[in-house]
């Protein structure tokens, strides 16, 4: 059986000493090393497009958690401002904000005055153009709010408009200023002067984190408050929703489910879910949430409910792995000393699983909090300046979502807007990096465990 | 020579602990198993070898039903525990394991301490009534298993942190914890060196003074070494059964003869 | 009582159920658990399951019947002319809940008391205003039969609540008897449970086949729709896309499909050389602490939402290729283009193919790289010829789920590769997919009934047929892959 | 040697300690045998002699036990190094013991049919000592390979050469007696017979000492047997 | 009696081809292998036995530098192929494989065809001039590993559809067809039922008229059958090494004589 | 019975059939050892003589090398059921055909110190007559144990029944002759232990063929072997 003879083939390698190699070596050695080379290569365009891309988010993105504000001494003159001097707050509300504003750029050019600030060819009202449309409806609500303060001298801490902002941070120059219609080079100068003296700088913006949305008028007093809030109900209503049915199902499919048609069905359906494009999602949710089962448009619930039904298979499939990963000889074991099937899995499978469970689970809701196209469908990019109120009830009001907010902020014509985008963004990715950190933290808890 | 006691074998009272008569598996189309009848002795080893897929474990997991959970097995024909046919209906297989134990072919611990592991059994099947009692338990399966010498003082300590024969001396630990009458052992040694395999046979020999022990092998000198019944698988067929003594020195069907030396190419 | 109450005095039914059928339980045999079936805790849990189950059934059923029903009565008192159409019927109902509702907040606020809030008329009381005091701001006056449909309304409810409390409340303590009276020692409460609880795990496993169907209803009788009103050979096979809200649209889906194609090709140009070359990098040569750390670095990527890429593409890519490819080459000025896009996508893409060739390069078994090691061969010779092969199945798949994603992904070709329609070679060109097309109709201020909004319709059925088949395609792939090696 | 320390299957041990024993008893049974057939002789006691002739068979039946016990704990421990050459020294110990056995019984067959009128007094006592002798070195013999005692099996079979001698004596005493009468002829053929005997019952004494040290040794001894004349082979 | 054949040992010109002298192998800081020296013979099996952990592997896998690719661990000591140091920073651990065939635990044959499989050696090693030549090879070593007559009519089909033994016997074939002059084999029959285990074995013993072959295993039976020299490993020393016949029968030292005969507790 | 077919594992088939070939080997010298005996006697050809007795040193080696072999084989192996059957038998053989030679040897021996005036014609025709049987019984019993002919055996043990009774016409007629002339006794005496020595060969012969029957049963013989009185046994 063996015949050694009939065997040409091994007179083939000519015999060598190991220790020269030979031109055929070399050769594959060569080949070895641009092959590693390629890796190498990929590896650092992966890294490298990483790198510039959060580097162009924070490059475009930190300066919006600062914001230029204009200080100075404003009295509160109770003539105009309460012209019926009752200090009754439905009289005083009939002052709409022109009055306000008015009676800003006045103490503005009243300061100037006091300070020798020469205004150089800028007028009075472009003067008053510095400060943000927003400032006159905040001091006017600071008013109502607290009667007394009529007739003091306040200090005013106001918002500068955005191209201020804009120039302060460098984004805006007398270059531009030529080409624009809402600012003019001679205002930057003068706002130069001003910040030489004290009265304009720029400093931390809390007001990007609370404030709602803004129109287009004032970029400046755009914020996040609502998107957050939003996005918080949602992940809210995702993980009640999601969560114990993912496992459930998964379970239930793992460990239960006889292997037929049926279940067979679903585990494809289930895979298939998971690639379908996320605006089709959008387009059930709109027809079935909103135009069928007639929930409020933009609210949280249905936005969480698309969401939910989006992120369900990947919570499935990453239960389902990690329910799979538990070996079977655990359940052997299990059953082999009389435990049920259902004690079996409760009682060792699903421990087990847990910390995969709690991973996909965490990256599954960070998907879905960086999930915008489904969004857009059910109106939740519409412009929200209120506030959602509290659950439940809040969950029906309308509310608007981190990455919905980035993009429509990005849509929108005023550069400002886009430092805002990049600025949601990195909240957005500061966000994402604790839900990872956390899910990675969890996860090690619970394998230490046994 | 009748009238002399036989070292290797102290069966006194050869009374059957289970009795299969008849038994038939079938996996869809595959006719795994072939009117198997055969009666398990109480108090002595008894071993099923043969040829890889003859069906020595499929008729091992017929014993306490563990083939329910294989959704295209088919089991027919007669098996007593006592008596008591364990397919009846009216049998629940849960409450059945608790009573024929099994150990598996590679130690499966739980991820859990070694108390915890033994301590299992019994309270899923609430045989205890309070702490002392499951600790008394506990340290009487593990005595048992002759394993208490060795994890007496760290009985918190994970199961899984043990040696594999130690692992596998857990599991039987386990396996005893809820009061079984029969140990079901599949390839109990395969995955664990010789070391701890003589160590485990070791035990399994004790065991018998108080089980009545099926194991399944491939091995067999493991066989001739630990039981005191061998039967004979081939193709589905039970072949011969018989001591182990006459199997080894003297079997009667030729292809038992054939595989025990080797002989089936 | 109200909901809430309702369901507490559930939970306290069901709690006391736990007990009282765990208890009794273990009386039937003088306390020794090892002559139960089954453990104690498993007859409590059958109580509580006899108590829940029932009610809570009931509950949900009585609070979808009871409003249809109500609505029903009511519509039958309504004037003909508030309920002409379905659309009018739906506001005027909607009218009605609120007057409805506002008077109960009325009553629950002390403006009103029971007896004013069920006699008060239009005629006599401005119930707009009085409605207005308690915060429920309503659209319109309330006209006389709508009030007084409300108050019927009103009456109703509070009849319903009634019978839905007696019910449930009946159930509850029913289902508590049932429970308790069945703990007895050789009563299988354990596979009772289990039967229950898997029957929980049977419904939850369902939601995903339900997903699907609400998929394609939700777009079926809308694609049907859409059809009727715009013939679909023109759909399928015309040039041109440019919709006009005014009517008379060309609403062809070709330049869509092109710009759907042209885009993934790119995209899948740029993430499957280097997605594969990295994930062969990182399997086979990168030492420990290099792969601890830049596996997960990559997977970042896969961690950014794609609106951020969407804002990449717009505010660097597109500008970048535009300055430094486009306009030297002359091949035009736009900042959107099908290459911008594309290499985002890619990019997003890459650690998705990465990740996935990893995982299946690694569940090539060791053994097979040992045995080519062991025969002499080098590493980058077991990788091409041993581990790739292997694993070539299951990165064909995880290729062709990254083409679906590309060709599903909105966001980043909204915001980076225009919104025109057009059939053109040229990668610097703005061009646009399916998914902008579905934003855009979909989100625009126009009827929607209008051929022009349900294309969208249309469209997602198409994008879903495109993508559906790709991904089973790609999950039976992987499939069979995976049975190699179990 | 570590085959003094147990086995980690003790049912090993046991198998292997239950042979020994059986090996023992065995001996015992021949040594009683040989001992009983010499002091029938010596009485020249038909009764006794036909005791050790009915005995055999219980000895017979023993040797064969061992022989199938030995041979079922090969299959079924397959034991190796010191294992196996206990064992395989334990079943050729067993035969000759077995032919020591059937040497007792000839003797007491060949005491039966000895005249009344045999010339007893005189060669009896020597061969009684010489059977006494061949007892004391198959018990030694036994001993030294169930306690693996190479120094003991040496002496042992050192002791084969006085049983030699003792024969030779025997034999040209007897050999006198036959010249002196050819009536004296026939019981002394007899007696010629019984000393041989019992000279090959210590030839198997000498054999199991060997497989003592084989045992101990793993070899079985090189230098040739001390023999003393021809009388005394085959 | 030496100077007659022993039936079991015909090892006629007993040449070195490696030789090993102290190897000391450590991982990290773990002592693995302690000053091992060894002769392997030519046209020889020689088998290494041991308890779990002894080194045996690890001194198996230093003989081709399959532990180059362990990151930890550190070879000291020589070994010499013929007469040169393997571990000369000029030798390239590439061709030495090939020299230094080795066939693992569990069978792995490639993915691939039964033909490729084995053709995978010769073409990357570059044998080959055309394909007649790799024919001639694949069908020779198919024939050497014993498989020839089973497989040669279903040359294409994959490797992976074969039976666990003809699996592990195609790993041999591939191995011998880059014409390697020692072949490693670490467990080869571990996986296997006693069937493919007889099979593989009585392979190993047709090989050694043309190689050189090393057997890893934790079955002294295994051992005995097929090796022509035995070397005994106990906690990372080479503890006795000789003629297998010797080693089985009458073993030197203690610790020897107590692992073989199943006394280490 | 399966164990004609071929072992898995054909160095084990190697083995077995060395250690039988050995066997076969052995039992070749000891028939040649005996007959060259009896033709020694017949001739009294002390030369001849001479070289059996130097020849039995070879069948002594070869006999220890079979046990060896065999327990070499039994570690190695670890076989059952008929293969360890088949090597127990081999070694039981082995020894009884070392004490054919002994035998033989023994009768050389004898022949060497026969007076050259002994009474050898007619007895020695007898003896050789004798001898070859029992060489073909030994030849005929190694045959049935390799080839685990149990029939052959069963007639081999018959056989043994013929040499008893050669043996016990071949005492009375040497007693007789004894009894004629006290000058007679010596040579007649040797004579008697060579008849004994070769009934004796007989006696192994027959104890191979129950070995054979062992090998093919896997039981020792039950029915006592047949015997012809006192003279042959022990
Ligand atoms: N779950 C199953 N589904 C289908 N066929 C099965 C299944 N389990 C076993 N079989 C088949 O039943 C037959 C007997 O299998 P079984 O596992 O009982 O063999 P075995 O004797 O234990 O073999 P081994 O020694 O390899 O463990 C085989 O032909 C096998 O292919
Ligand atoms: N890659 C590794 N890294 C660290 N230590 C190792 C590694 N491989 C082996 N060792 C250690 O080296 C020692 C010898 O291991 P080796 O694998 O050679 O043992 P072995 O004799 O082959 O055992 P087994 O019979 O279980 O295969 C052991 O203590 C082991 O823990
Ligand atoms: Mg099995
Ligand atoms: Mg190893
Ligand atoms: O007892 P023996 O047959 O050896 O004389």
């Amino acid at each position: 059986m063996t015949d050694l003879s009939a065997a040409p083939g091994f007179t083939a390698r000519p015999k060598s000493s190991i220790l020269t190699a030979s031109a055929e070596m070399k050769r594959r050695n060569a080949a070895e090393a641009r092959f590693k080379a390629y890796g190498m290569i990929a590896v650092a365009i992966a890294l490298a497009t990483l790198a510039i891309m959060l580097f162009t988010i924070l490059r475009d993105g930190v300066s919006a958690f600062h914001q230029a504000r204009l200080t100075f001494p404003m009295e509160l003159s109770a003539e105009v401002l309460d012209p019926k001097g009752n200090r009754n707050r439905e009289e005083m509300s009939k002052v709409t904000t022109v009055g306000y504003q008015k009676v800003l750029s006045k103490a503005l050019l009243a300061e100037l005055d006091r300070q020798g600030i020469a205004q150089e060819g800028v007028s009075d009202k472009e003067i008053g153009e510095l400060i943000s449309k927003d400032a006159a409806g905040e001091l006017r609500a600071r008013v109502l709010a607290d009667p007394a303060l009529l007739g003091t001298t306040i200090t005013a801490n106001v918002l500068a408009t955005g191209r201020i902002d804009g120039f302060l941070k460098g984004r805006v120059t007398l270059e531009t200023a030529e080409r624009d219609s809402n600012i003019s080079p001679d205002q930057l100068r003068l706002a130069e002067k001003l910040r030489d003296a004290g009265l304009l700088r720029s400093s931390w913006n809390w007001d990007f984190f609370t404030n709602a949305d803004a129109s287009d008028q004032r970029p400046e007093a755009a914020g996040l408050g609502v998107a957050l809030l939003g996005s918080a109900y949602m992940m809210l209503l995702v993980l009640v929703m999601c969560v114990p049915v993912g496992v459930a199902a998964s379970i239930y499919l793992e460990e239960f489910a006889p292997k037929n048609r049926w279940t067979d069905a679903i585990e494809v359906n289930i895979s298939n879910l998971a690639a379908v494009p996320s605006i089709v999602f959008g387009i059930l949710g709109l027809a079935i949430f909103i135009n069928f089962a007639g929930l409020p448009q933009s609210s949280s619930l249905v936005g969480a409910l698309v969401i939910s039904l989006m992120t369900l298979p990947t919570i499935i499939i990453a239960t389902r792995a990690s329910i799979r990963a538990v070996p079977p000889s655990i359940r052997d074991a299990a059953l082999g000393v009389g435990a049920s099937k259902m004690q079996t899995v409760f009682h060792h499978v699903l421990p087990l699983a847990m910390p995969g469970i709690l991973t996909g689970t965490i990256l599954g809701l960070a998907s879905a909090l960086g999930e915008t196209a489904p969004l857009l469908l059910i109106g939740m990019v519409a412009f929200v300046d209120n506030y959602p109120s509290a659950p439940p009830e809040g969950f029906l009001d309308p509310a608007t979502a981190l990455p919905v907010q980035v993009y429509s902020w990005a849509s929108r014509a005023d550069p400002a807007f886009i430092e805002r985008s990049n600025g949601a963004i990195i909240v957005l990715l500061v966000f994402l990096v604790i839900m990872n950190v956390g899910a990675i933290l969890l996860r090690r808890r619970f394998e230490r465990r046994w | 020579m009748n009238d002399m006691t036989r070292t290797g074998l102290e069966t006194e009272t050869a009374t059957a602990k289970i009795s299969a008569r008849g038994v038939q598996v079938h996996y869809g189309q595959n006719h795994a198993l072939k009117n198997v009848s055969v009666e398990i002795l109480d108090r002595a080893v008894t071993a099923f070898i043969g040829p890889s897929g003859c069906g020595k474990s499929t008729f091992l997991r017929c014993l306490n039903r563990m083939n329910d959970t294989v959704a295209s097995a088919r089991v027919s024909g007669q098996i007593l525990l006592e008596g008591e046919d364990i397919y009846d209906p009216r049998v629940d297989p849960v409450q059945l394991r608790a009573r024929v134990g099994m150990v598996f072919q590679k130690p499966n611990p739980f991820p859990k301490s070694i108390y915890d592991n033994v301590a299992y059994g019994p309270k899923i099947h609430g045989l205890t009534r309070n702490k002392a009692e499951l600790d008394a338990i506990v340290e009487a399966s593990l005595r048992k298993a002759a394993l208490w010498g060795e994890v007496k003082d760290r009985l918190d300590a994970p199961g899984t942190g043990l040696s594999g024969g130690q692992q596998q001396r857990l599991c039987i630990a386990r396996a005893i914890a809820t009061g079984p009458e029969v140990l079901l052992m599949d390839e109990p040694c395969s995955a664990l060196d010789p070391i701890a395999t003589a160590q485990v046979e070791e035990l399994i020999d004790e065991l018998r003074a108080s089980f009545s022990v099926v194991i399944v092998t491939h091995s067999m000198q493991q066989a001739a070494r630990v039981s005191q019944k061998t039967a004979f698988f081939h193709l589905g067929h039970l072949v011969e059964y018989g001591d182990t003594g006459d199997i080894f020195t003297n079997p009667k069907d030729p292809r038992t003869e054939a595989y025990i030396t080797g002989r089936i190419g | 009582m109200s909901v809430l109450m309702i369901l507490a005095a559930i939970a306290v039914l069901a709690i006391a159920a736990y007990f009282l059928a765990r208890q009794r339980a273990l009386a039937s045999t003088n306390g020794n658990p090892r002559l139960l079936h089954s453990l104690p805790l498993y007859y409590g849990w059958y109580g509580t399951i006899a108590v829940l189950l029932p009610s809570l059934a009931a509950l949900a059923l009585w609070l979808i019947v009871q409003p249809m029903v109500i609505e029903a009565r009511i519509s039958q008192n309504l004037p003909a002319s508030l309920i002409a159409d379905a659309s009018k019927r739906e506001l005027t109902m909607a009218d009605v809940r609120r007057v409805a509702g506002g008077l109960d907040t009325a009553v629950a606020m002390g403006t009103m008391s029971e007896d004013e809030a069920r006699q008060v008329r239009t005629e006599s009381t401005n119930v707009r205003d009085k409605l207005a005091a308690v915060g429920v701001a309503l659209g319109s006056e309330v006209s006389k039969e709508v009030l007084s449909a409300a108050q019927d309304y009103r009456e109703l409810a509070s009849w319903g609540a009634a019978g839905r409390t007696a019910l449930v409340i009946v159930l509850a303590v029913l289902g508590l008897f049932w429970g308790v009276t069945r703990a007895k020692a050789d009563f299988r409460a354990r596979n009772r449970v289990e039967q229950v609880v898997l029957g929980l795990l049977i419904a939850a496993s369902s939601i995903a086949i339900l997903t699907t169907v609400g998929i394609l209803w939700s777009m079926i009788s809308e694609t049907f729709d859409f059809f009727s009103k715009y013939p679909i050979q023109d759909f399928f096979f015309s040039l041109t896309w440019s919709p006009n809200f005014r009517g008379g649209s060309d609403l062809g889906i070709l330049p869509l499909i092109w710009g759907t194609l042209y885009i993934t090709v790119v995209s899948m140009l740029v993430s499957v050389p280097i997605g594969l070359f990295a994930a062969i990098y990182l399997a086979e040569y990168a030492s420990k602490p290099v792969r601890a750390w830049v596996k997960p670095l990559i997977e970042v990527i896969a961690g950014i939402p794609t609106v951020v890429f969407g804002i990449f593409a717009l505010v660097t890519v597109g500008p970048a290729l535009r300055d430094w490819f486009a306009a030297p080459l002359g091949l035009g000025d736009s900042g959107s283009s099908v290459m911008t896009a594309g290499i985002v996508i890619g990019i997003l893409n890459i650690p998705f193919i990465s990740s996935l060739s990893d995982d299946i390069i690694n569940a090539v078994p060791q053994s097979l790289r040992d045995g080519s090691l062991g025969l002499g061969a080098t590493r980058s010779e077991t990788v091409k010829q041993v581990i790739l092969p292997a694993a070539l199945p299951g990165i064909v798949g995880a290729i062709l789920m990254a083409a679906s994603r590309a060709i599903g992904e909105t966001m980043i070709v909204v915001m980076g590769a225009g919104a025109a329609a057009k059939l053109s070679l040229n990668p610097f060109e703005a061009m646009t997919t399916m998914t902008v097309k579905i934003v855009g109709q979909l989100t625009g201020d126009t009827d929607f009934a209008a051929p022009e909004t349900l294309v969208a319709f249309a469209l997602g059925m198409t994008l879903f047929v495109i993508t559906l088949g790709l991904n089973i395609f790609a999950l039976w792939i992987v499939r069979k892959y995976r049975e190699q090696y179990e | 040697m570590s085959d003094n320390e147990l086995h980690i299957m003790s049912a090993f041990d046991r198998d292997l300690e239950a042979l020994q024993a059986h090996f023992l008893k065995l001996s015992g049974l021949a040594e009683r045998a040989l001992t009983d057939a010499a002091k029938a002789l010596e009485a020249l006691d038909s009764p006794a002699a036909e005791r050790v002739i009915a005995d055999d068979a219980a000895l017979d039946e023993l040797e064969e036990f061992i022989q199938m016990e030995a041979a079922s704990l090969i299959a079924r421990r397959a034991p190796t190094a010191s294992d196996l050459r206990r064992v395989l020294a334990v079943m050729r110990g067993a035969h000759s013991l077995e032919r020591v056995g059937d040497y007792a019984k000839n003797v007491a067959k060949r005491t039966r049919v000895l005249p009344q009128s045999a010339p007893v007094d005189g060669h009896a006592g020597t061969i009684r000592r010489m059977s006494a002798l061949v007892t004391r070195m198959l018990d030694e013999a036994t001993r030294a390979l169930v306690q693996k005692d190479a120094q003991l099996a040496e002496a042992v079979r050192k002791r084969d050469l006085d049983i030699d001698q003792m024969y030779n004596t025997l034999f040209r005493s007897l050999f006198t007696y036959m010249m002196e009468s050819p009536a004296n002829i026939g019981p002394a053929m007899h007696l010629h017979f019984i000393a041989k005997n019992i000279e090959r019952a210590g030839d198997h004494a000498t054999t199991i000492a060997e497989q003592a040290l084989y045992l101990a040794t793993g070899r079985m001894p090189t230098d040739p047997r001390p023999k003393a004349g021809i009388e005394t082979e085959g």
